[in-house]
């Protein structure tokens, strides 16, 4: 069966309604025959109306109730109408939900899922990525799942977490990533590890979200015009990070290019390059290097956007100079 | 690069006494109400034609309400629209042009392609260009009437104003209130203008809010509130020009609440059927009421009203034939550079 | 380590209609403001004494207000205190000794030393451990209403209750407001107390708001509101135990504001010399008043209140004693780990 | 003239008072003879009671009106009473102030003072350090001052700087840092540029805020007990990074250990890191090191809280192994 990223994601929210009746999901539009701006609860709403509920337009209240619930025992999912307006949620996240299994023993099990990542004239309130500032206070779990599979599987395996996960999920891989998709397939990986998409002596290409798939296309083409062989990894959980797969990859290939469509400053990206620049550092055969979007709100113009955000190209040309050093 | 003031048929500003400049005022309102419409509608087929990258939201419906805050602002007023505020923002000053080269995302804009759509604005000439997150422009207005006040410009009996705009979605959320609120303990000539269309995009009021009516909350802030319906030109005109006269004179913060519908889906790309024949019945189109209004009472004529449509179309027109030929920005002539000043290295004398 | 329930001379559970029973109600309410009292005195010696690492703040004149809250409500229901809501949180269960241990940043502490003082709790008992940030418990509350709702726990005309403290200050924070109109939207079962102690910190009330009265908030959320004077016991428990009777029955949220004076500095720092003695005159101290009126009533004995104090100072040493006794936390056992599943590479089964 | 940090910080902004009529101060209790939680505006409210006005509990309001302020001429500074606060205010800071000169052109200017760092029982909400989530968005610049000297003259600056500035002040310095002060010193460092507080050849130590002063302990242990020469970075302004003071830095010294007491996933010393290990790979002999508060919310408890914020000898142990590389 052949499915779209948004349709998996569907999936997940539908059977763990069907399941589980301590699911249930809150956010603005998500409810009705509406089915939410992207449409992802369409269908599922109108078949659990009592626990597919509309918020008001309140993303700090969001936050606290789905903290409330959790903690009462249900499973929240919180729908943000896009990732940039988590922001207004941001205390409740860092400073309640973060810190709730520390200070009390409690756990306070809750989804927010974040549309995130730009597309061409989104602009720049509508296109942000949310897990640079969502992962530096411990306590939260950040995912981004890249693929298909990777919707479905660790959205379910985000609502049976114990902890507060920020579900972040690429809107241009909403209708764009299609692919073959079976859920009865017996292994996919936990919630926590990364995915190795290719195997590759020559540089290793780290990447998550929507970026994957610029990482994979830069891998053939330095496959297909260079002759090099990269390992392109799937980061998949940014927080906690799989360190372990990170520093195993470097360790074979001596060379690392982290790409990503989020600042620079303080991202995850630079937080990559401090794991692999303190603990893998004998393997290092050349600097470790990133490639993000440009230091500058997201541009609302094509043009500007597409310079804005990197692509397989670019990544591709970082690597050859990671490879030249 | 500074919009250019529109060249519109001019009419004579009225003073609210004189009987026929009350006609006057009837009439640039209807105006402003239809050039805004038409506007809108260009909008959308030049999202149709592909020449507009982002969303497109229109006002439709709510044109009397936002035309009559516009125009009853004056220049050294504040104005922080929403994405409903083309009615409005037209009458305050925003130029056509502006609006058509902002959703083109030409590089001429007041955004030059870096923001578009309803995210114009032109801080000069006191028009905020909205952040998307609802409620977070209110304060910002309540930071320059502040301003104002320290500056010394808050004195006398014939106040400069703020204006804000919000839906009853947005007055949810917690920016709205604490600004809101702010304001208040400020007493400041802040205007909140609050278009109760019944829906914050799909979702209506009885999930957004569990108070008979939204006016009901400006007690609860301090705010002298007044409600009216936001079908009725008249109307609109009148409690607006109330809260800003009080305003003016000192009197602090008002809140105005206007009883309409959205008449489009929230965006070019919602068909709204959510929104049922039976509340579609409840509700009139401002523009045709007031263009039946004025006809019965004799101040326009079928063809002057004609003609009103036709100036905006041709206005509209012109604009959007010049945007055209305009540049798009260029990724490589860009800066990138978000910062006032890049260089903090540099001694500061 | 759950907390010990403390043993406190018993008092049969009052009816309200047992004449009777409603003094017994007058004295458990004073004798837990009693407590209160001497704890947070007790709390203040400790500190001077340098057995408290952080902050004291006390709720010195707001005893009867808490006290009726956290009275009214019965296990089974939930309740968000503030800094000021000792007497609350005993009523509603907070036990002595998690007091004592949690303000040393005792091992054995609720909070474990990990947190302290005031954002101690219980999520067990339904006795939310705060965060600083004003307002953000109050949503917090609102989720927990709503789970008992889906897990059809919110049926009949006996429901449980959420209640959550508030001060004038509080009332003005983003947080408070989104979480409020939340629960009006679902109409639960809230009781949200509003103590209007005429200060935040060394605010005043012109400063934070600018309404005639807080309660004029209730109606622009869908809030059934009341007032009372907050240094009347038997108006707090009037009108606190009139709203948590609505909120059983299923008359949605309610607002209970209370009129009264912060006796003490913001915390024990504070010497709050901003507060004037005009000001202080007009307010009487909850505890005297209630202590005089229940002797004139003469339901308590001069005696029997001096015993009440004795018995709150007994109960409270004791506590000490035990927890001086008490391991603090160790670093060197800690797991220094954040999250309720460290090892997510665990397949999950 | 020996003065505190704090005070420092009143002298600047009382000159900038009575200098510039666009100055006003805004924020809670910071009025009156009352003069803020931390005594920070008392005596100069008195003498501008027309410009050092209350704010009601509302920080997102606060920030609001400062960036309105701003756009009108004004000067703004405004006071949050702990910056653990400033999460409420963190959408009009990242989505609004730190936007507006790339959206249109205009600049800006004002100042959010944020009383930031760890002190024993000030527990999980009065203890943290909030650059890592101000400093990812590019357009706030975000200071740090560690010294008396610095708390005067970059407040200074940052009222004069055109962007917003997040000035972040340490709590634990405000009473307990004093020095000898003279403000009429002709030149001190620029807003944006690093201090060296310490030269040496041995090793770099990065620090900044009231982490400096155990750095400058750290080097001193190591000088005296293991007869090694530290240079000690103060970082000073963390957005925008002086990277050519650090990268020339670690090109003499061949080795950096980065020191701060905010959490390690993608903070200020994971960003210093990714630059060092990225733009001055060659120059490390040794991998760079970074030692950050533990990875959990910060401690009530005295004894917790010195467990988990760095200090001198643990600095000190990681100096000692880098060198041992
Ligand atoms: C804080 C925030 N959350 C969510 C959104 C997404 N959003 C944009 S418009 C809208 C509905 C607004 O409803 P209302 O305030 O009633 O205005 P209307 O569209 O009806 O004019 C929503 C939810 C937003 N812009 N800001
Ligand atoms: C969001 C937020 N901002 C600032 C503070 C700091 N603060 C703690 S208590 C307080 C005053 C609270 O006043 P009020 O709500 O009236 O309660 P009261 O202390 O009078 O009981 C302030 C400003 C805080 N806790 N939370
Ligand atoms: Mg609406
Ligand atoms: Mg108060």
């Amino acid at each position: 069966m052949t499915i779209a990223y948004l349709e998996a994601i569907r999936l997940a929210l539908g059977e763990s309604l069907d399941e589980d009746p301590r699911v249930f999901l809150y956010g603005q539009d998500i409810a009705g025959a509406f089915g939410g701006a992207f449409k992802v609860t369409k269908g599922i709403a109108e078949r659990h109306q009592d626990r597919v509920l509309n918020s008001p337009i309140s993303e700090d209240a969001m936050a606290g109730i789905a903290i409330g619930a959790a903690l009462e025992g249900m499973r929240p999912v919180i729908e943000f109408q896009f990732a940039d307006f988590a922001t207004i949620a941001f205390n409740q996240f860092v400073n309640h939900a973060a810190t709730i299994h520390w200070r009390t023993g409690r756990s306070c099990p809750f989804v927010a899922r974040l549309p995130v990542g730009g597309t061409p004239g989104g602009g720049p309130f509508h296109s942000q990525m949310p897990e640079s500032w969502l992962s530096h206070h411990p306590g939260l779990v950040v995912v981004a799942p890249a693929t298909v599979a990777d919707a479905y599987f660790m959205l379910k395996d985000a609502i049976a977490c114990l902890d507060p996960v920020m579900f972040c999920e690429h809107k241009y891989l909403y209708y764009h990533l299609k692919a073959d998709f079976d859920k009865t397939r017996a292994e996919h990986l936990p919630l926590g590890a990364a995915a190795i998409r290719r195997g590759g002596g020559d540089c290793t290409i780290i990447s998550y979200s929507g970026m994957v798939h610029e990482a994979l296309r830069a891998a053939e083409i330095l496959s297909r015009d260079h002759d090099l062989d990269c390992e392109v990894i799937d980061l998949r959980c940014l927080r906690p990070l799989d360190t372990e797969t990170i520093l195993n990859s470097v360790a074979r290939t001596g060379r690392v290019v982290v790409a990503t469509e989020s600042w620079p400053f303080g991202g995850v990206a630079a937080e990559v390059l401090a794991l692999v620049s303190s603990e893998g550092f004998s393997h290092l055969d050349a600097p470790p290097r990133r490639l993000c979007a440009l230091d500058t709100p997201i541009p609302f113009h094509p043009d500007l956007f597409a310079a804005h955000h990197p692509d397989a190209e670019r990544i591709a040309d970082v690597v050859l100079e990671t490879m030249a050093f | 690069m500074k919009p250019q003031p529109q060249k519109l048929p001019s009419i004579a500003s009225p003073k609210a006494s004189d009987p026929a400049s009350i006609n006057d005022l009837r009439v640039r309102h209807l105006r402003w109400m239809i050039l805004a419409r038409a506007l809108d509608d260009r909008m959308c087929k030049l999202k149709a034609q592909n020449l507009v990258p982002g969303s497109v939201f229109t006002g439709r419906g709510q044109e009397a309400f936002s035309a009559a805050g516009g125009m009853l602002l004056r220049p050294g007023d504040v104005f922080a629209p929403l994405i409903r505020d083309q009615a409005g923002r037209l009458a305050f000053g925003e130029t056509i042009i502006d609006v058509v080269r902002t959703c083109m995302g030409k590089r001429t804009s007041s955004m030059r392609g870096r923001d578009g759509n309803i995210h114009r604005g032109n801080i000069d000439l006191g028009l905020l260009p909205m952040i998307s997150h609802l409620g977070a422009m209110v304060s910002v207005v309540v930071g320059m009437l502040m301003a104002r006040r320290f500056q010394g410009k808050l004195v006398g009996n014939d106040l400069c104003v703020g204006m804000a705009s919000i839906g009853d979605g947005g007055m949810n959320a917690g920016a709205l209130h604490e600004a809101v609120n702010a304001a208040a303990v400020e007493k400041l000539p802040m205007v909140l203008l609050v278009a109760n269309n019944q829906v914050a995009y799909s979702t209506f009021n009885d999930r957004t809010y569990a108070c008979k009516d939204l006016v009901d909350r400006a007690a609860g802030y301090g705010f002298n509130g007044q409600s009216c319906d936001g079908t009725d030109a008249a109307a609109c005109l009148a409690a607006i020009g109330d809260a800003v006269a009080r305003a003016r004179r000192g009197e602090g913060p008002q809140m105005v609440v206007a009883t309409l519908l959205r008449l489009a889906g929230h965006g070019l790309h919602d068909p709204a059927d959510y929104i049922t024949p039976e509340l579609k019945s409840r509700f009139g189109d401002c523009i045709q009421l007031d263009s039946n209004t004025l006809k019965i009472q004799g101040v326009l004529s079928e063809q002057d009203i004609e003609r009103l449509w036709e100036d905006a179309r041709t206005l509209i027109s012109a604009a959007v034939e010049q945007a055209q030929t305009e540049p798009d920005p260029d990724p490589g002539q860009e800066t990138w550079n978000a910062y006032a000043e890049p260089d903090l290295k540099k001694v500061r004398t």
